[in-house]
């Protein structure tokens, strides 16, 4: 298992390599640079400035310099002091603004993933163990809508009902006055009220998913002889369903986590930027819009490690959770 | 009681009685038939794909107004409904509109309607409008259904330009309901290709393969939508430019047809019969296709159909960053991109009509999907 | 009265500290004195108030002696500006509640609370002094002596002296430490030789300088006051970070420490840019508290604000300015309907959607008009490298048919909702340069006229989709390149009659970056931007060609930017142009301006290089009904410094 | 009273006309259908037929674990002596997941399945699934249960068991799970096994082991089997008594002996046909029984087997239902070929 283990790591660290510098290039890809964006901004406020004070800015940024050279500095950056570059729109050090946001960002994501797992998984339970019962078409047909509902759309809507039915849109994750309060049992309570329209938006389509995932399975397990079994020894009806069917079912749903984990920090980019979100993902995009290059290279180095390691993370969890595989590494 | 007749010999298929026995001898397609058969939200769905693919077909023939048809006097017109009885309280057998009258409220400069109720108009079929080519050929100016110049019908009201809703709605289903088709379909040849060699030969092969399908897929979306629409050159035509947001769907929707395919040429190559034919000498070529392909076939019709949704709902995630298409060529991303605007969902919410459409093709493709999988599970009850 | 006032105050003082106190067991006699009389003394504080000449936050401060009395942070009182309120005299208190686009939004907070050496008056045709207490000029506007104010303090406490001035002038704009050149007001041309020379700039005494010109320079202070609204810096804080003073090393190392990769930046944004930075004093009403890049950006009032009420009272009246960062337009409307922002500014766009819902949120709208020419218009690049197009753009009548084409009444109504008059771009009655009929020019939809322009101008020939064809059988198309899609609605509408008159129109938006490299490029041929002059001797930018910015004049602009080596040499009405406005700036006299800047705005009147179809939009000034002093009728430009024209130090919150 | 209940005593369970019906999409499909049988201590009755006949639906209505589907009517009287509770209890008037019946599922009737692999759970250890019925019914205490479980192990003949308690399922081979299965299903000394095609998975010689096992256990603890297999091969060896089911069916019961030596039905001759025989003609083909069973739904009043039957009477077996005919006191058939007899006897 260990050896699998590291073979597996072994293998990320060129698929890494390689996407870094795929993003790097596509970064770059679009016309002009970070220097011709801030210039832009700067004369939209009446702050113009000249082609001479442009190139110098470039010079000064190394932005002049080719892309192959600029992305091997960066990259000898990161490996020899974990540096990974300066973010022109933060005036920061992109590790510091990645820092800022991801406390948060954290906290939106497990939550959401949270929500759908223990939303998804109980209603998956009933609606496979009542199939075609009022309750099962009543929780699918949500779940579909879900799924079928552009995100931001949803978003808009529930701040639009949120506003016209208790007064307030719940912008951002704090109402204005908590924003840089310290930490206090009302801001908790403020925080959640301002999750309520995030997670929903967010965790929806993917729980509708996990729903559906974890209704087909269980509808497969409840047919199994094993079930029978189980019976014929005398459990209870509960106890078989939880021990057995349930169990089984799971599988496949808790080897997702390692997938959604990157789909839900890059998924909800567009839904917190319409919620104002002080997550990484618009982060992220305004980088990307703004050519922000070094936040934006490092933040979808960041994303593509995740998925990486989020595949890798679930190949090991549907190992690990199934004995034959199991058993044939413990064989080993 | 009754007296026992002789024994009579007789060949017993002759007699057999004729009940469901044919369930017995179908073949695969006749099997998924049958079930898909009692599948009725598969069966509702399947209906209306088809008629929204067929009024997509014919959209400009149907639509009563063009794309273009902007018009000042009309903007932000809520739906009209069909009226039967008039101010006068007199029934008319013909539905019909009243011509409206739009003045400005001066103090929020909003536009206020009001029904002329002198001038009727009846709603009519094969109606003179704005000239088009039917079905890209034929040049004609007749529409389905209508109202004479100078009236006019809003069926679901009209937008910020004065352009009719429902008209936009199916015009834009054009684009909105063939791109994941064309989408799906590039998808699937390239995945068909690839996952096929992946998972027939594997080795090395699959190896290199998989790595890449991990790198494409540990690819984060939105930049790469970014980029590549930033790439796009500015001169090139609507179809051009959809053309091009089809490759870049497929780009990144091969790789899951590409798994499926991998997945089962992987279970399927082992079977006996495979194996068999192997032994026997069959060349790679004539095994995949003869032996393999029909042996999912009917898992693919059940991934693609269920890879469309995902398509439609990307198209309209392209418009909200205001990537792909733009007005004045229209699709239901368009549509919504404009419907999110807080002041149309605020003061116009009609302009979200875009969205139940949206919705309903989700769920009947899913619905479809899923009952399409249901049939072809030969384990399935 | 006096007397009873200051009683007042001091009842507010102990009120606050024992309310400080009931919170922080150390000291038991304040204990003591809180239990004694715990309700009676909040009741006095809203009375107080009315008397009150500062803060009852700095009062208290002042009692702790954490802060010096009231008297000692404020200039000597022959020189406290006296701010006139709108309407009445305020109440201390609230919150400015704006929603902001995050640091890249550099204005969006530093217009509104800046103060300037000299600032416009409501008109906006002449400057008054702000930061400077006056100013004597001699009669050939050569020498100008300026006064500042005795006992005027930053916001650490450190006085503000003419060594403050003489410092920015010696040590940061001459060294261009802040990316910034020497601006132009600061040089004066010969009216002959056309000889440019730098001014000269002399401490007379601690608050009293002269800036001497060679020339006369009778706008100087005009120029600054639109150049170089900041004449001054902190020189206690730069001496601090300048390299000539600590040494490049020690830059780096503090640029380092402040998170900045490169000094250059550092100083840029340390030394233009500095409202953003708490660490930097300043002598605005409100001080940066926050880092800028946080969710939040609160800036706080300024315990050394020079400036009071007429009745006294210390500004500004509004405790503090709280930014918070939005994602998307949406949610700026919507937080201003549910009130989570007090005072926030729209566009036009917004007016219904705002006017809707103005008693349900408990605001109103205050229209401030534009200076501008059109609000939705188009440029022709009249250097567009296309021989084809330029000879087209160039072409008095092409510019005609592109007027007449497109019906002015449907883009009126549908782009600006009724909001923008059907008129040609043209400088708005009231504002400098106004030409009489100059609206109506070109103006009626007439497209059969349009047509035949097109056909004499040779364009007769069409291809297969019947769009027309260069005479040269070359195909011709119409590139609108755009940096943003909120004139999407108007191009569209554009597309429509320039292809229905055979014109093939194509659109491409790109972001603002490439937007703004494709400008220096001169690879825009047509572009939407509108122009919005408040007065071209004060600002030239968008209708004299004088450097790469405006797209109408192209790269017209980059041969005088670069004095003949680079670029497209103007000809004719746009040679014109650039001679008058050498010669304003050689004017000796405000006669003299007017008149040539006259002539300036008539060749444009005559050519149209620009053209409008829908007239100017008011900006929308979405205030709570509980913030009071907001002036109405302004005009909003850049210029006048957007919002910080109505003097946001006088508004107020009624509680 | 029959001479048969007479001879042994009371027996041990009694089903009466057990009926079960499952709703189609298309009608009503009788899957048993006026189903009587009698078990006894100590012997084994085998319930005999082909797939599809109804005969392992049967076997679960005993313990009432059939999916809800089925509607199930009719008498299973359970008569235990050991616990008074138990006496005379009709199991089907009890709630099918209640309490009680959940107390002899296991525990006084224990069942084993015809696939081993799947029977298991493949997540959970063999030794896991061993102890639950054990801890449900015999002991709480972890221990305990386990040292039973190792000694049943012992018993159907697994070494080893300390390391194969804890190997999952797919460890094991085919026989060694039917063992563990086996064991699982006495390891709380039930009265009765109901085993379904035990062995119908195993190759033949670990088919005979196994049945070999369940004889000698049988002797050990004196339960009653039922027996459910399509083998008659397995009939021989095991059982003493055999119940023939066609299409929900019992066509003919009878001792083993005697249905070996004076089989009555047409479909029990065609079915003794097709078994090979040692010593037997090796060069003629065996005999199969031509065409399929039909699919029982929506069935007029008539003979299920009339189709196949080569001594169909028509007119009389396509048109009637048939009515039970006894040869002998141990020997009842479904056929009207003797239905006259019976009828002669009434009248």
């Amino acid at each position: 298992m260990l050896q699998y283990i590291i073979r597996r790591i072994l293998l990320v660290i060129p698929v890494v390599m390689f996407i870094s510098f795929v993003v790097f290039y596509i970064i770059q890809l679009p016309p002009g640079d970070y220097v011709s964006s801030y210039s832009a901004t700067m004369s939209a406020a009446g702050d113009v400035m000249t082609q001479v004070e442009m190139d110098e800015m470039r010079s000064n940024l190394g932005l002049d310099r080719p892309v192959y050279e600029q992305y091997l500095v960066w990259v000898k950056k990161i490996v020899l002091h974990g540096d990974f570059g300066f973010s022109f729109n933060y005036n920061k050090p992109v590790l510091a603004v990645v820092k800022q946001y991801m406390g948060l960002t954290l906290v939106v994501s497990i939550v959401t993933m949270v929500f759908q797992y223990v939303v998804a998984i109980p209603i998956g339970i009933y609606t496979a163990v009542k199939q075609y019962s009022a309750g099962d078409y009543f929780f699918s047909g949500i779940s579909f809508i879900g799924m079928a509902t552009p995100n931001f759309l949803l978003a808009i809507i529930l701040m639009f009902l949120s506003y016209t039915w208790f007064g307030d849109p719940l912008l951002g994750l704090f109402s204005n006055e908590y924003v840089n309060a310290p930490w206090s049992w009302d801001k908790a309570v403020d925080l959640m009220k301002h999750m309520v329209i995030p997670v929903i938006v967010i965790g929806l389509a993917s729980t509708a998913d996990l729903i559906r995932v974890m209704r087909g399975q269980m509808l497969d397990e409840l047919n199994k002889p094993n079930v029978v079994t189980a019976r014929a020894k005398g459990l209870s009806e509960t106890r078989i369903l939880l021990k057995y069917p349930t169990r089984a079912a799971l599988n496949p749903i808790v080897s997702t986590i390692g997938w959604s984990l990157s789909s839900i920090f890059t998924g909800s980019t567009i839904t917190a930027i319409v919620l104002n979100l002080p997550i990484q993902g618009p982060v992220m995009y305004n980088a990307l819009l703004g050519q922000d290059m070094y936040l934006a290279g490092s933040w979808l180095l960041f994303m593509a490690l995740l998925t990486v390691l989020g595949t890798l993370i679930s190949d090991i969890l549907l190992a690990w959770l199934d004995p034959k595989i199991r058993t044939e590494f413990r064989g080993n | 009681m009754r007296t026992i007749p002789a024994f009579k010999r007789q060949k017993p298929e002759t007699l057999r009685p004729k009940k469901n026995t044919d369930a017995n001898y179908s073949s695969q397609w006749r099997l998924m038939y049958l079930r898909f058969k009692k599948h009725k939200l598969a069966q509702i769905s399947l209906f209306i794909l088809a008629l929204l693919y067929t009024v997509a077909l014919f959209a400009q023939f149907i639509a009563p107004y063009g794309l273009q048809s902007y018009d000042s006097k009309y903007v932000n017109v809520p739906p009209m409904g069909f009226k039967f009885i008039d101010a006068d309280g007199k029934f008319h057998i013909k539905p019909f509109v009243y011509e409206l009258k739009s003045t400005r409220d001066p103090e929020t400069m909003r536009k206020i309607f009001v029904p002329d109720t002198e001038k009727r108009h009846s709603l009519q079929f094969f109606v003179k409008g704005e000239e088009y080519k039917f079905l890209g050929l034929i040049k004609t100016s007749t529409h389905l259904i209508g109202v004479k110049e100078p009236g006019r019908v809003f069926l679901l009201g009209t937008d910020g330009m004065g352009r009719d809703l429902f008209s936009r709605i199916i015009l834009g289903s054009q684009i909105s309901l063939s791109i994941p088709l064309v989408g799906v379909g590039i998808s699937l040849v390239i995945g068909l290709i690839i996952g096929g060699i992946s998972g027939y030969f594997g080795g090395w092969l699959d190896s290199i393969i998989q790595r890449v399908i991990e790198i494409i897929r540990s690819f984060p979306t939105l930049p790469l939508w970014m980029a590549l629409s930033a790439a796009i050159p500015p001169r090139i035509p609507v179809v051009t430019m959809y053309l091009y947001i089809v490759i870049i769907f497929a780009f990144i929707g091969w790789t899951d047809l590409a798994r499926v395919v991998r997945g089962k040429f992987i279970s399927l190559k082992n079977e006996d019969y495979v194996i068999a034919a192997k032994i026997a000498g069959v060349g790679s070529t004539k095994i995949i296709i003869k032996h393999l392909l029909p042996g999912f076939i009917s898992y693919l019709v059940v991934a693609t159909t269920l890879a469309i949704p995902g398509m439609i709902l990307a198209e309209t995630a392209m418009s909200f960053l205001g990537l792909g298409i733009r007005s004045p060529a229209t699709s239901w991303g368009v549509l919504l991109q404009e419907a999110q605007k807080i002041e149309n969902v605020a003061l116009y919410p009609w302009k979200l009509f875009p969205l139940g459409i949206v919705i309903l093709t989700v769920l009947t493709y899913n619905f479809l999907g899923d009952g399409l999988r249901d049939a072809a599970d030969p384990y399935k009850k | 009265m006096k007397r009873s006032k200051m009683m007042l105050v001091l009842f507010v003082m102990i009120a606050i500290i024992a309310a400080g106190c009931t919170n922080n067991n150390s000291s038991p006699s304040a204990t003591n004195e809180s239990k004694e009389k715990p309700t009676e003394t909040a009741a006095p504080v809203d009375n107080a108030q009315a008397g009150a000449k500062e803060a009852p936050a700095f009062a208290a401060l002042v009692k702790d002696g954490k802060l010096p009395k009231l008297e000692d942070r404020m200039p000597v009182a022959a020189d406290i500006k006296i701010e006139e309120v709108v309407d009445e005299i305020g109440q201390y208190g609230g919150e400015w509640k704006m929603p902001w686009n995050g640091p890249s939004d550099k204005w969006g907070v530093g217009q509104p609370t800046e103060e300037a050496l000299f600032r416009f008056n409501k008109e906006g045709n002449k400057v008054e002094p702000n930061v400077a207490k006056g100013y004597e000029v001699n009669d050939d506007s050569t020498v100008f002596t300026i006064h500042l104010r005795e006992g005027m303090k930053w916001s650490d406490g450190v006085p503000f002296t003419t060594e403050d001035v003489i410092f920015y002038w010696e040590h940061m704009l001459k060294k261009e430490t802040f990316g910034k050149k020497i601006y132009d007001a600061y040089y004066s041309v010969d009216p002959v030789s056309g000889d440019r020379a730098l001014a000269e700039v002399k401490k007379v005494d601690d608050y009293t300088f002269t800036v001497t010109h060679k020339y006369p320079s009778v706008q100087f202070l005009e120029r600054v006051a639109i150049d170089n609204k900041w004449f001054f810096a902190p020189k206690h804080f730069h001496e601090t970070i300048l390299p000539e003073f600590v040494g490049d090393a020690k830059t780096l190392e503090i640029t380092k420490s402040w998170g900045y990769e490169d000094p250059k930046v550092f100083l840029v944004e340390t030394g233009y840019y500095d409202w953003l930075h708490k660490e930097i004093p300043t002598i605005r009403a409100w001080m940066p508290t926050t880092d800028p890049n946080s969710d939040q950006f609160v800036m706080e009032r300024n315990p050394y604000f020079w400036k009071t009420d007429s009745e006294g009272k210390q500004l500004p009246y509004i405790d503090r300015l709280v930014a918070t960062k939005i994602q998307d337009p949406s949610q700026k409307v919507l937080g201003t309907l549910a009130g989570d922002y007090n005072l926030v500014v729209f566009g036009a766009n917004d007016f219904t959607v705002l006017k809707e819902n103005e008693k349900k949120g408990d605001y109103r709208i205050i229209p401030w008009t534009q200076p501008a020419w059109s609000s939705a218009g188009i440029q022709l690049n009249q250097t567009t490298p296309d021989p084809n197009l330029r000879k087209l753009f160039q072409d008095i009548r092409f510019r005609e048919a592109l007027s007449i084409g497109v019906n002015r009444v449907e883009i009126s109504e549908i782009v600006t909702n009724g909001l923008g008059e059907p008129i040609q771009a043209s400088v708005p009655e009231g504002v400098m340069g106004y030409q009489e009929g100059w609206k109506d020019q070109w103006t009626e939809f007439n497209p059969e006229r349009a047509n035949q322009i097109l056909d004499e101008l040779g364009l007769t020939k069409r291809d297969k989709d019947n769009f027309r064809l260069n005479a040269d059988g070359s195909e011709l198309t119409l590139t609108i390149i755009e940096s943003s899609t909120d004139t999407a609605a108007f191009l569209e509408l554009l597309k429509k009659y320039f292809e229905d008159m055979g014109l093939k129109t194509n659109l491409k938006v790109v972001d603002g970056g490439t937007h703004f490299d494709m400008k220096y490029a001169n690879q825009i041929p047509i572009t939407t931007e509108n122009i919005s002059v408040a007065n071209v001797a004060f600002r030239p930018d968008a209708i004299v060609p004088l450097r790469v910015i405006t797209p109408w004049f192209g790269h017209y602009g980059l041969y005088t930017q670069s004095g003949g080596k680079e670029g497209v040499k103007p000809e004719g009405d746009i040679a014109l142009i650039l001679e008058n406005w050498e010669k304003i700036k050689a004017s000796k006299t405000q006669e003299e301006i007017d008149q040539y800047s006259n002539e300036i705005i008539k060749l444009h009147m005559k050519n149209q290089w620009v053209i409008g179809y829908a007239g100017p939009t008011p900006t929308l000034i979405a205030a709570s009904n509980s913030i009071h002093n907001i002036p109405t009728d302004m005009v909003w430009a850049d210029e006048y410094r957007s919002l910080g024209q109505g003097h946001p130090s006088q508004f107020f919150i009624k509680q | 009273m029959t001479a048969q209940a007479a001879q042994t005593g009371q027996p041990l369970l009694s089903v009466q006309n057990l009926n079960i019906q499952i709703k189609m999409d298309n009608g009503i499909m009788n899957a048993v259908d006026g189903v009587d049988f009698e078990i006894h201590k100590g012997k084994t009755l085998g319930l005999v037929g082909e797939s599809g006949c109804g005969k392992s639906l049967t076997s679960r209505a005993i313990i009432s674990i059939n999916p809800k589907e089925c509607e199930t009517t009719g008498d299973i009287v359970y008569h235990s002596d050991s616990e008074a509770s138990l006496n005379r209890l009709n199991l089907l008037s009890l709630h099918p997941n209640g309490k009680q019946i959940r107390s002899i599922r296991g525990r006084k009737i224990a069942m084993i399945f015809q696939e081993p692999m799947t029977a298991f759970s493949p997540m959970y250890t063999i030794g896991n699934q061993l102890m639950e019925a054990i801890r449900i019914h015999r002991t709480k205490n972890k221990k305990e249960a386990k040292k039973i479980a190792l000694e049943m192990l012992a018993k159907v003949g697994i070494s080893d068991q300390e390391k194969r308690f804890d190997q999952y399922p797919h460890e094991f081979s085919g026989g060694m799970r039917q063992r563990a299965m086996i064991s699982m299903a006495l390891s709380c000394n039930p009265e009765i096994l109901i085993a379904d095609e035990p062995t119908t998975a195993l190759d033949v010689t670990i088919q005979a082991q196994v049945l070999e096992l369940m004889k000698k256990l049988q002797s050990e603890f004196g339960m009653a089997i039922l027996l459910v297999t399509h083998d008659l091969g397995i009939i021989a060896q095991m059982c003493d008594e055999v119940a023939v089911m066609y299409l929900g069916k019992i066509v003919e019961q009878a001792p083993v002996k005697e249905i070996f030596a004076n089989a009555k039905h047409p479909y029990t001759k065609g079915l003794l046909k097709s078994m090979p025989r040692l010593g037997g003609d090796k060069t003629k083909r065996l005999d199969s029984i031509e065409g399929t069973v039909p699919i029982p739904i929506n069935m007029p009043p008539m003979c299920g087997f009339y189709d196949r039957c080569s001594d169909r009477i028509e007119g009389v077996c396509n048109t009637n239902a048939v009515p039970k005919t006894r040869i002998t006191d141990q020997h009842s058939v479904r056929c009207f070929l003797y239905s006259d007899r019976q009828e002669g006897a009434a009248q």
